[in-house]
């Protein structure tokens, strides 16, 4: 996965002079997951920036470099500190345009990294992509595979609107093929990343990763689910998932974040009111336990959504 | 500066106060709605600080931008639409008094959140310095504004990357009934750009040709490549901070005070003093109100916007469902 | 609604001496709605605290003064300013708690006034709730009538625990009988607040104020609507919605905020469920359009929920 | 200060350098999760400065809090038992490196959101001011956390309000990678305190009777109600920023360099040249490998927290459902 990322930010500032970096650590030290090693060497601090710490500064510049005719990608160490920027990310870049009657362009990507799992405790653990998705004008990115997460990039650092890509720090070890041509993936449709035909598992970034191993214990035991990988939060695509769950009439949802008011809530809100003739079980959301996460490992771990909870729900679903 | 160049100053300090007084009686006719700040008493900042910048040079503002956007050749009608939130204001009636812009006239906005348009100027001239021209972007914000986080993280970016941005204070002595006083630890604002280290003057900015002066300076100073400059202006409005202020917190006798000291009153005992005939600055001022009349008509005969104007241009391109 | 709410401020200023107000203009001003006039003289500026615009000050100093035994009252001045102050919202305040190990407590309030429908723009008319209501160890509370507003807001000043407390800027007018004796509201009971049997509507806030016209509306044409004032987001108490649903069988969901990845996704996911057997309709939701609220007056109000949208929406829901 | 009490701050400086070096084994076995940042090559600063405290007065520090929370006085085994994730941690196991606390001990916490503390600093001083008390509050921070908006915030604040609090910046000349020239506009941090009038110095941190003195000295013109104070000590951390730095930014020679003038071999020559035995100071220095070892002998036998814990402590009452 991380090589993927990498490859697309290359791709993309050997294509397209207007695109640079900034962020803390993105330059010297190449990226604090290494995502853009060998940047700073290969490109130089013109286009590699190091920040000071100040969230704000580097959301907020790069709304304005994008706004006079670049295409900055800021990356926000993690997406914790999305919050500490968060004026910028879901007040200002997403409504430029629209509120100055289409006079402004923002054409900017924001990478930020999200995740629970590394005992790092609860202001660092995060995974509130729902909140962000709450806002129209901004697009909500977070692949599940590295084909995915380079098309997907790609496709961020060419549009004209504000995007926030969101990656997971527990995911860069992640392999996956990535086609050898030049590509991209439209932002804003969603994916069967398995067919099935008994159950449908919506879910994207890291419940993606779960819920692959979860299908595939399921289908040592007859059932097969398909997994719909939404890719992007929004806009949100719900086609694949109904038309998968026409077929199959019933549903859980993954994800990692926290279940109440999240992107499970949205999810099968939009099947009930689309689908509702199909619906033959509850709909099922698998997410975080609703607690601040906790330093200590087996804790933590027990509060995170786990290939067993995805199992469990599928059954339950289908009784 | 050149004679007609100081009366086409006049002209816009005149017009200014001429829009603000139509604006505010058509907040009180219903007719505007929102927030409306007046910068009334406050003309000759924008005015003398937009005189000296070059074309190429971008203004980013606060709300309290209707005097700017004027000052930056955006016409009356279409500030006056804006007002209106008529289909031909000068963000189509989306925007509103808050939000005037016109990007091609290089007004890059008033914005709503204090002090949110710092780290964006920062950016624009990020944007600059990145594509090697030399604009200079000038970015103006009130005394309140100087205590938020986001003024602090554009003054060290723009100071540690040597960004070509003028940084305008108008100090106004009040953000909204809080007087700098009672919500800065510096009563000169410009001192505060001395913990970046960047070069600052405080200068009268009810005094139009010493505005100019010192921005025209700044300006170019900046556009040498030196980096980031500050100035403060020291004025006044004259007015509530937005229409309905109960203006509990100063007393009648020091608006009384400032009021002595209108910029258009002072620029025009100069201009008088420089033997411009009192009946060409009335004609002036003639032209002014008629053009702010004008404005107003037009606002009023515009059509509002079509109700698909609802869903147009939430993104840029088109999204995918 | 705003005498209740001074009311409530000074009786629990009147009561504990920990209590104190700070925020922009809360003092000299009287507060930008007023709620606080008459503060300044009768309390000094020692306890009603005017304050620089520095929203990330205003909360990080309210959590501070908290943790060491006072019982801050913060005032922002709009919910739109939160995000400038986000980090302290939904990373601090609600964590501190928990990650410590119980060892510090955040008694809390932050009073922010929401809403849309004033011609302010984009960035200044949100309502937002949702998105704070994801985070576990924030208690949000959103009235919708003065009885509630004082009772709910005495309590979230006597809870230990941080409470963002949500007043909606178009109903400072709203009338209604407050007690005259003392009392208070416990926070995480939703409460009927009219009693129907055709159809639910759950709503909260200035939703309620518009599903009680709509309901009176629906009344005229024999149809029983029963209201749920959720009052407080979290913790969300589902049990009244519940009740209320297995004799309904029918749900519309009414809020003034946007629809996707709001509270009605929320509500809507939790009633189907928990309550699954009873559903006879699909369940829906009126909320507002999805566009960054538009300055002219036609616009915003045709992307805010109006009473129409509700009757229609009741009507589906019963067809 | 009397000799004995300097050799207890020698035995606590060699206690964290003891202690740093144990965690450093800890996480490279795996028993450690998470982010660890070592505290070694700072220890003279917080030793220095929370040995001139008095015991009313409040310390908050940052995410680097191991060394500050033992200077508080938590014990070694609550501190190892936190690391280890333990149910006898300061934090219950539940908070890990990065958040250390005991209010009772007036530790009030490592936080690890950059500059984040700083605004919650100035609430506790405020809520000591409201109270009418004397306590100071003491806010360590980096120098890397005072280019966020919250520094600037917390200042001002803290300043308007004359707010009972000593700001102590703990200049190690980087923030993760990037040194100070590269990231402020001023390299020496005590200059932004200029920008609030806030009255500041820098010293020496790397020796312990020189932080000792410039923070009684700071502490007490604060408790004297003469509002906040600035101290920049000068100091260096030698490990990476935390465990599995590629230390990119810096050569060795540099990091040599700085171990050339580690505190604890300074103040043992200090110590030397004062006439204290070199027995004593090895026993001293034993006493602290014991205790070091005995804390992690604790930690590692100490019970993992209840499971039922996750759910304890989200609500301090509680909670209708
Ligand atoms: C982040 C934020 N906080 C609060 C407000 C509300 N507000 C609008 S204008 C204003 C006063 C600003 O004062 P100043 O910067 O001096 O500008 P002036 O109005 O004097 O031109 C305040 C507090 C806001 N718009 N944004
Ligand atoms: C708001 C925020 N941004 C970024 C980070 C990531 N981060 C953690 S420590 C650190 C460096 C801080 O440097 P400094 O303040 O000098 O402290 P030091 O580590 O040198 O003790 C960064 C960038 C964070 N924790 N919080
Ligand atoms: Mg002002
Ligand atoms: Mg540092």
């Amino acid at each position: 996965m991380r090589e993927a990322i990498s490859q697309a930010l290359m791709e993309e500032m050997d294509r397209d002079p207007a695109v640079f970096i900034l962020g803390e650590e993105v330059g010297v030290w190449g990226g604090t997951y290494a995502v853009t090693k060998g940047f700073y060497d290969k490109y130089g601090p013109e286009r590699v920036k190091d920040t000071p710490i100040a969230e704000n500064a580097i959301i907020g510049a790069a709304i304005g470099a994008a706004m006079v005719g670049q295409r900055p990608v800021a990356e926000l160490m993690t997406i914790n500190f999305a919050f500490a920027a968060m004026d910028y990310i879901v007040n200002q870049a997403p409504k430029l345009h629209y509120m100055f009657g289409g006079q402004f362009k923002v054409p900017m990507v924001i990478r930020a990294v999200g995740g629970g799992g590394r005992q790092l405790g609860a202001t660092h653990s995060q995974t509130p992509d729902a909140i962000f998705a709450h806002f129209p004008g901004l697009k909500v990115v977070s692949p599940g595979t590295p084909e995915d997460a380079k098309g997907l990039l790609k496709q961020a650092i060419r549009s004209d609107d504000p995007v926030l890509f969101i990656e997971h720090a527990t995911m860069y070890q992640v392999r996956g093929d990535v086609p050898d041509e030049e590509y991209t993936i439209p932002i804003g449709k969603s994916k069967i990343q398995r067919p099935g035909s008994d159950v449908t598992i919506v879910t994207y970034c890291k419940g993606l990763e779960l819920s692959m191993k979860a299908a595939d214990e399921l289908a040592g035991q007859g059932i097969q689910a398909e997994i719909i990988d939404l890719r992007t939060l929004r806009p949100l695509d719900m086609e694949p998932v109904l038309e998968s769950f026409k077929k199959t009439n019933r549903a859980v949802i993954v994800e990692e974040g926290w279940k109440s008011y999240g992107v499970g809530a949205e999810v099968a809100s939009r099947i009930y009111e689309e689908a509702f003739d199909y619906v033959d079980a509850p709909i099922l959301r698998v997410a975080q336990k609703e607690v601040p996460l906790p330093y200590n490992r087996t804790l933590e771990q027990s509060a995170l959504p786990q290939v067993p909870d995805i199992v469990a729900a599928v059954k339950e679903v289908l009784k | 500066m050149k004679k007609e160049e100081q009366l086409e100053l006049y002209y816009q300090m005149v017009l200014i106060r001429r829009s603000e007084e139509k604006a505010a009686e058509l907040y009180q006719q219903g007719k505007i709605g929102g927030f409306l700040h007046l910068y009334i008493g406050q003309e000759a900042v924008s005015t003398g600080l937009i005189a000296a910048r070059q074309p190429q040079d971008r203004v980013i503002t606060a709300y309290r931008d209707h005097g700017v956007a004027l000052n930056c050749g955006i016409p009356a009608n279409e500030v006056m639409a804006e007002l209106l939130g008529k289909a031909t204001g000068t963000s189509k009636g989306k925007g509103g008094s808050m939000h005037m812009a016109d990007p091609a006239r290089n007004m890059w906005g008033g914005h709503a959140i204090v002090g949110g348009h710092l780290p964006i100027a920062s950016g624009m001239a990020l944007g600059d310095q990145y594509a090697g021209n030399d604009n200079v972007t000038i970015c103006m914000f009130g005394d309140g504004a100087t205590n938020i986080g986001f003024f602090h993280e554009a003054l060290n970016l723009s100071k540690v990357w040597k960004l070509p941005v003028l940084w305008v204070c108008e100090n106004n002595q009040y953000g909204m009934g809080t007087s700098v006083e009672r919500a800065s630890a510096v009563s000169e604002i410009r001192q505060k750009a001395e913990g970046y280290q960047i070069p600052n003057e405080r200068v009268d900015g009810m005094d139009v040709m010493k505005v100019y002066e010192a921005s025209q300076k700044a300006i170019e100073w900046v556009r040498a490549g030196n980096g980031p400059y500050l100035l403060e202006f020291i004025t006044y409005r004259f007015m509530g901070h937005s229409m309905g202020d109960p203006e509990r917190y100063r007393d009648k006798q020091e608006v009384e005070r400032w009021k002595e000291g209108d910029p258009i009153g002072i620029f025009r005992k100069q201009l008088t003093a420089k033997k411009v005939a009192a009946k060409t600055l009335d004609e002036i001022e003639e032209r002014a109100m008629t053009d702010a009349l004008n404005a107003v008509e037009f606002a009023e005969a515009s059509p509002e916007p079509e109700l698909s104007e609802l869903f147009a241009d939430i993104y840029a391109e088109e999204v995918h469902k």
